[in-house]
Order: structure tokens, then C-alpha cells, then sequence
């Protein structure tokens, strides 16, 4: 029988190596999955790089992992966000990498990798310094540039719900890097508030179908990391 | 000239002139800041569609205090509404709608402007300075029209409308339309044609107040 | 106010031009737009470029565009199924373009037009005759094709719910091409068989946000291809 | 030896050896035809997820009669039903799972299978034939272990099994194993190895019904 709910956040970050490539779910707070990247913490895997929209937070989560030091490099579109000071002061002292990427180029690079396209053209960052060394191409009069895919050892994503299959529903502007981080992962891992009976999920509403989810763990009360950043906590506790 | 300067509009007064730009049934990005002020304006019997870039068409207003959800929020990570009517889509589909050329009005800040249409406003390109870019060279190179609402001149008084911007470029001959405290411009492919000024602002103040050349006025 | 649905099928089809490239969704019979389909000959468009996975059976619905001979050229995956005697016939005959697709480029071709992609890279058709006269790359070791985005001046969907914003979901299996299609038109026109009040979909569900739909026309009682071909029914009738 | 010619195996019995070798909890992608013989043989206590490209993973038995849905079909155009635990989605999707290598495998039938794997199974390649390839080139560059599933020769004796492809090629290098009424055969990178042979069937035999050269057995 299909069981992809495992019991453990310890067991759902199983196997994350160091140098691996780790993309992260979330914008800002919404669908930042905080106890699977704590649990990522705790398993002690280093030398990451991670995807993910933002660099987190106070000192907590993402940010967390950052200060940390398990984290290389980051592939970011807004990597200087209200409360983030972990990831600028590192960075000027150029103790992390950056490769900055449009938030749509960096969405459709994860889509791509999950849905097998190597490289792709698009039109967003022509003319500025991120097309810089980039291949350009003309079609139909405009310029594009091309980009190419992205594809990652293990995703960690929050959703709302799943079922034993890995099928996936989100919350509201929660599901935003969720559905395509699943694609995109060899080891897709999902932290949801609920498990649910096979069945229980109307096979029309699915986001996310069970074939790009590998793990899911029941987190039913996540903590906020806002109202954790507000009160200064700081990870590991 | 200077010294008498005249003040020109409020940003609520320019947010609500370029809202009355907006066609009805407009599919319409508001940035972060002062272009959120737009929102505010639209017109009696208009219906415009907000669309947020995390992953939310049909976007409403601030909820009211203590029915904000952190999961339901825009772009600037602030707490919205759903309207009925909205739709939920996760960034890739997101940002389809933006590339594919389905939105069709954003309105952003500025740093810089040239008088091609350039423009700079993600980053001063200091260096040191941490760069971040988010969905701004996406919007400016796929939604049909993008306006830019801002100060006329920065707060130390340069001009942010200039001939050449020398900030990193967000995008090459992408605005279509600047609304400022003193002035409405259209970039035309002859150059900047002042549309409207405010009370009190001559021809010879805004052009002094703007780097690039007006090349028409009302 | 935000009004998508129209009155009647002319008004849902009025427009299309001669020359235009048309999508038409569908597979098989499954979520093929029918009735549109017939107003669409009503209207008289000919010279038509269409962009459907299959040919149409019979003589109704799609093989009826083609048999009125409104169709110049077809872009399409599959051309050749059970009850499709009038594009092989035309074909053989030489009166009819086909330009052949493997069917998941296809559907990411449609994909792309309406992401602002112009062209991607897809590892179908390497090696073979399809892929004879494109561009190859090698991307990691790997060989891939070049293959462009398609868009197109009108899209003929079915869908099964909408609102007046144009807000979509499908039933089942018929959904296939319907999203993409919308998303790759111009003017995307959609046949629904029931038409809901604002704020009845679930935003959590909709499919195809309304953005993607441009024209909404309710037919409660859609015809079954396959009744109509069993009953050898010829549009128009 | 050709007098004596051993029947082999059933197409049936041939469906339940590959069943046995697909694994417990395998996305699965059968042909239409004979593969999907493949899936009423799936052994006691495994769970394989089957997918369809026309957007459905999940797809169950054929409904009973007058319980059809003909908006609930499969790849052949047939009408199926939906498992508990399925799952819709579109075209592009259901591609994206495909190219994207998400599914585990894939059986197909075909015309011509070569020594090194090459596939042809779409196309005659015959003048004036009408070409149709549906999903297939798109599932054998996608899928990780493409199964081909087929009487080992031609309705005419002729080698279904040869040196190089004469008809068009679906993809090069692409079969992983090739199960047939005579022996179940491995493509590997020295050749093709036979893993099992038909009773009665000897490696004279098979290698007369076989144009491609045989480099090992078992």
C-alpha cells in the first residue's frame, strides 16, 4: 500500500546531504514550512543551496537555517525583506553567495525542471544587469533571454491538506512556490495541518497530484513565524 | 523660478487621476507603496480586477483588524481580502498571466525614468548594497501598460525623469505613462508629451524640474 | 460591471476572422466544444489555422468545420481515429495542411503561447522524423529540440461552471486542453453548461481564472459527439 | 526449426510476467492495446497508480455497463472510472508529469524495437498514410523504464526485433525491456541479453525469430 505520510519531522528530512540543492516554499511567511526547515537544522546537513523566494526572518526558520551556516548559496528574487538582517550582514561580509532571479523567471526555472524542459526564452530582465552574459535571442521582432530549468534534491513545502497518496491541497496565497517546488524535487517533503482518508480529496480541487510528493508529515498547529519573529526567538530554541 | 515652486498635487490626487485612466474590467498590479493608493480611487461604477503576484486574482481591501490571515496576503506581504469572483494559482500560473501579456495595467514606483521609457526601480547599484529584484523586470516586461506614479524629483530635488537613467535598468522602453505631483506625461516614441500639469505649474518649471526634454505640451 | 457571459452562440462566436488560427479543445469527444463548433460554421470564417489534438469524428463538430471545408490547415497530434474519415480523406486528397505534433509538445507549445514563452527546449521527437529541419541542443549531456510557443486569435473550450468573471472549472477527463487553450488565446471562448453566480466557485478551485476568458455562453444540454455520429448526424443538419 | 515452431506464452501470460516486474507503489503508463492487458495482472498487496496523459492519474477499471461517463475516458478514448485518491489535471500537466520523469513506467507496443533499443511504433512511414503520434514520442523521452510489450514477430513471421528500425523511430535508445510471446529480453548497453525463454523455445530458436543479434541468455 502507497503510504507517504511518515511519522516524523526527523524521518520527512531523512537523507537531506551536504552540497545538496534544497528549494523552500513560501513568500514571506505564507507557506514558509518553519518545522520541516527546523527539522532540516537538526539533521545538521550543510553546504546547501537553497531556492527559495525570500531569505527569511528574524531568527527563525529560514533565516534560521541561514545563521546556521548550512547555507552556501542562495537562489532568491528578494533576498532584503522587513526583519531579514541574517542574510544581508552574511552576505556583506561575503559569506553566502546570491544569484538574484526574477520571481517570474525563478517561478517558470522551477516549473521548467519539474516538467523536463532544460531552458526556456523569456522576455523579463532584457536589457539589465541580470541578462548579463546570458544567451539573447530574437523572435518575432523582441528580444528574450534564455534560462534555463531548475530542478533540486529535495523540496520542503507547506500545504493544507494530503491525503496517503501525497495529493495536496494549500491555503489561500499559501500554495504561491508549493505546487511547482513539488514538481520540481527529486524528493519532494511536505509538512500539511491535516492528513486526510484516501477518497476525501475531490479528485477536480487536487493542486498538487501524489506523483510529485515523495513524503508528507502532519504538523496540525505550524507556529507563525511572525509572531515568533516578534518575540525575538530564536532557532535552535 | 525655483523659488517660488508650487507644490502640485497630493500622491491622492494623482492616484485618483490615473485611476480614472483605468478602463473598466481592467486586469490591473499595484506596487508596493504608493501605487496601492490607486486602489483607493477608482471611479463609481467601474470594476477593476486586482491581481497580486503571490498567487491571488480578485484581490479586496485591508480586512478589518483582527480578521487578517497570514496566509492570505499581496505582494508587499501585507494582509488582503478575496473578493468573490477571485481565483487562488500558484506562482508559475501567476506569472504566466503577467509574461503572457494578460494583465493589463500595472502601476509601479520609480527610482528613474528616461525619456525613452527606461526604467530603474529596483536598485541604486550601490555597491554593498543587497540587491533584490523581485517581480518587477517580469511586470515591466509583460503587462500591457505600465504607469508609473512618483515624486516629480527625488527628496534632495534631482529629477527622476532624466535622459538616460544611470541606476540599473528594471526594463528598456517599458512606461508608458507618468503621473507625478506635477505632471501627467506620456512617453510617445518622439519623446515625452506633458498630457496635464498642476495648478500653478508652468512649462518652463516642470521642464526645469525634469532632466529629459518635454517634447509637447497641453 | 464585469460581464463575460453573452446571450447566444453568435454573439459567443461573432469575430473570428477568415485566416485566423483557432484552438479548439478537447479530446475525442471528451470536453470537444460542440456546439460552439457549429456556430462557428454558422458564421461563415473559413482559411481557418486550427490547433486541436485530434480531427474530429464523424460529421459533426470539428470533422463538420473541416468537411465545410473552412479549415486550411490543422496543428494537431492525432488526426487519425475511430469515425475519422473526412481530414484522411481531405488529407489524401491533398486539400488540408497537417502539421504534426507529438501531443505533449503540443500542449506545452499552447502552454508556452500563453505564458509569454516564445520557445523551449523538450527532449520529444529527438531522433525522429519531427524533429528533422529544428534547432538541437544538448543540455547536460542530454540532446533537445527547439519548439516555439503557439498562440492563437481565438480558443473554443468546454468547460462545466463559470461566473461572470469567466472563472472555469471542468468535469472530469474533459478538462485536457481547455485551460492552456485559454490561456493561449486572444479571445478565449468558452461553452459551459451552467452558469453560477459570482463568488459560487470556491476561489481555492477555480481551474481557469477568469483573466485567461474573454466570452461565457451557458449550454445547459450540450449533444454527445458520439450519439450524434452513432446517428449519423451531419452539421448543419 | 522453424517446422516446430513453440507457441510461447499468451499475451496474457506475457502481461502478468511484466506486471511482476514492476514495483510496488510505480506510477504506470500503459498503451493502448495490448499493454493494458498489464493491468489484470498486478499481484496481491501491490498498489500501482495508473496515469493516463489526458489528465488523470488514478484511473481504475472499466465502469460497469451503463455507468459510462463520456467525459471520463482514457488515452484510447475508452471509458474508464477514477480511484479513490485520483486525481485531475491538464494537458501540460499531464505532460510536465511525463517529460518531467515522474513516472516510473511505461509500457508500450511497437513495430520495431532495435538492438539498442530504438523504438518505432507510430508510423509505417508508408506514402500517402495518414501520421498520427499521439503521446508516444513524448512518453518514451520521458518515462524512466519504457516496457515494450508485443508478439515477438510480425502477423507475417517477419523480425519484429532488428538491427536498425526501418520505420520512422518513436526514440532512440529508449527500450528497457522487451517482453514478447517468446522470451522477455533486456536492452543493455552490450546488447540485448534474454532473461527468460518460452517453454519449449531455444536459443536457436529465438534468435532465428530475432534479427537483432542475442549477446547473452539465461
Amino acid at each position: 500500500m502507497i503510504q507517504k505520510v511518515v511519522g516524523s519531522l526527523e524521518e520527512a528530512v531523512a537523507g537531506v546531504f551536504d552540497g545538496a540543492t534544497v528549494m523552500i516554499g513560501g513568500f514571506g511567511e505564507a507557506g514558509s514550512p518553519i518545522e520541516l526547515i527546523h527539522a532540516l537544522i537538526d539533521s545538521g546537513a550543510k553546504d546547501l543551496t537553497v531556492v527559495s523566494n525570500n531569505t527569511g526572518s528574524g531568527e527563525v526558520g529560514l533565516a534560521a537555517l541561514i545563521a546556521n551556516r548550512r547555507v552556501r548559496k542562495m537562489i532568491c528574487s528578494f533576498p532584503r525583506t522587513a526583519n531579514s538582517t541574517v542574510f544581508p550582514e552574511l552576505y556583506k561580509k561575503g559569506e553566502i553567495e546570491l544569484e538574484l532571479v526574477p520571481q517570474g523567471t525563478l517561478a517558470e526555472r522551477i516549473r521548467a525542471g519539474g516538467a523536463g524542459i532544460p531552458a526556456f526564452y523569456t522576455p523579463a530582465s532584457v536589457n539589465t544587469p541580470l541578462a548579463e552574459g546570458k544567451e539573447h535571442r530574437v523572435f518575432k521582432g523582441n528580444t528574450f533571454v534564455l534560462e534555463e530549468g531548475i530542478r533540486a534534491d529535495f523540496s520542503l513545502v507547506k500545504a493544507h491538506r494530503a491525503d496517503r497518496f501525497g495529493n495536496l491541497v494549500y491555503n489561500k496565497t499559501a500554495r504561491n512556490f508549493g505546487p511547482i517546488m513539488c514538481m520540481a524535487a527529486n524528493t519532494a517533503i511536505v509538512q500539511v495541518k491535516e492528513v486526510v482518508e484516501a477518497g476525501t480529496l475531490d479528485p477536480e480541487q487536487v493542486v498538487t497530484p501524489g506523483i510529485f510528493v515523495q513524503r508528507v508529515v502532519e504538523i496540525a498547529h505550524p507556529a507563525h513565524e511572525s509572531e515568533l519573529v516578534a518575540a525575538k526567538r530564536r532557532y535552535p530554541w | 523660478m525655483v523659488d517660488q515652486a508650487p507644490k502640485g498635487w497630493t500622491m491622492n490626487e494623482v492616484a485618483q487621476k490615473l485611476a480614472l485612466d483605468i478602463p473598466d474590467g481592467s486586469y490591473v498590479n499595484l506596487g508596493i507603496g504608493i501605487p496601492e493608493l490607486v486602489a483607493d480611487h477608482v471611479p463609481e461604477g467601474r470594476e477593476l480586477i486586482y491581481h497580486t503576484e503571490n498567487g491571488l486574482l480578485g484581490m479586496g481591501p485591508v480586512p478589518s483588524p483582527g480578521t487578517e490571515d497570514p496566509e492570505l496576503i499581496n505582494a508587499g506581504k501585507k494582509p488582503v481580502t478575496a473578493l468573490p469572483g477571485a481565483a487562488y494559482f500558484h506562482h508559475a500560473d501567476s506569472f504566466a498571466m503577467i509574461r503572457g501579456q494578460h494583465l493589463d495595467v500595472c502601476v509601479l514606483g520609480a527610482l528613474q525614468i528616461s525619456g525613452k521609457g527606461d526604467l530603474a526601480n529596483w536598485s541604486t547599484g550601490e555597491p554593498g548594497a543587497i540587491p533584490a529584484v523581485g517581480g518587477a523586470m517580469d511586470l515591466v516586461a509583460g503587462v500591457k501598460h505600465i504607469y508609473v506614479i512618483s515624486q516629480h524629483t527625488t527628496k534632495t530635488g534631482e529629477a527622476k525623469i532624466v535622459r538616460e537613467c544611470t541606476y540599473p535598468l528594471t526594463g528598456k522602453g517599458v512606461v508608458s505613462r507618468i503621473y507625478t505631483n506635477l505632471a501627467i506625461i506620456e512617453v510617445q516614441p518622439g519623446g515625452l508629451y506633458v498630457l496635464e500639469m498642476a495648478p500653478g505649474v508652468t512649462k518652463e518649471y516642470l521642464q526645469a524640474q525634469t532632466d529629459a526634454p518635454l517634447v509637447g505640451f497641453p
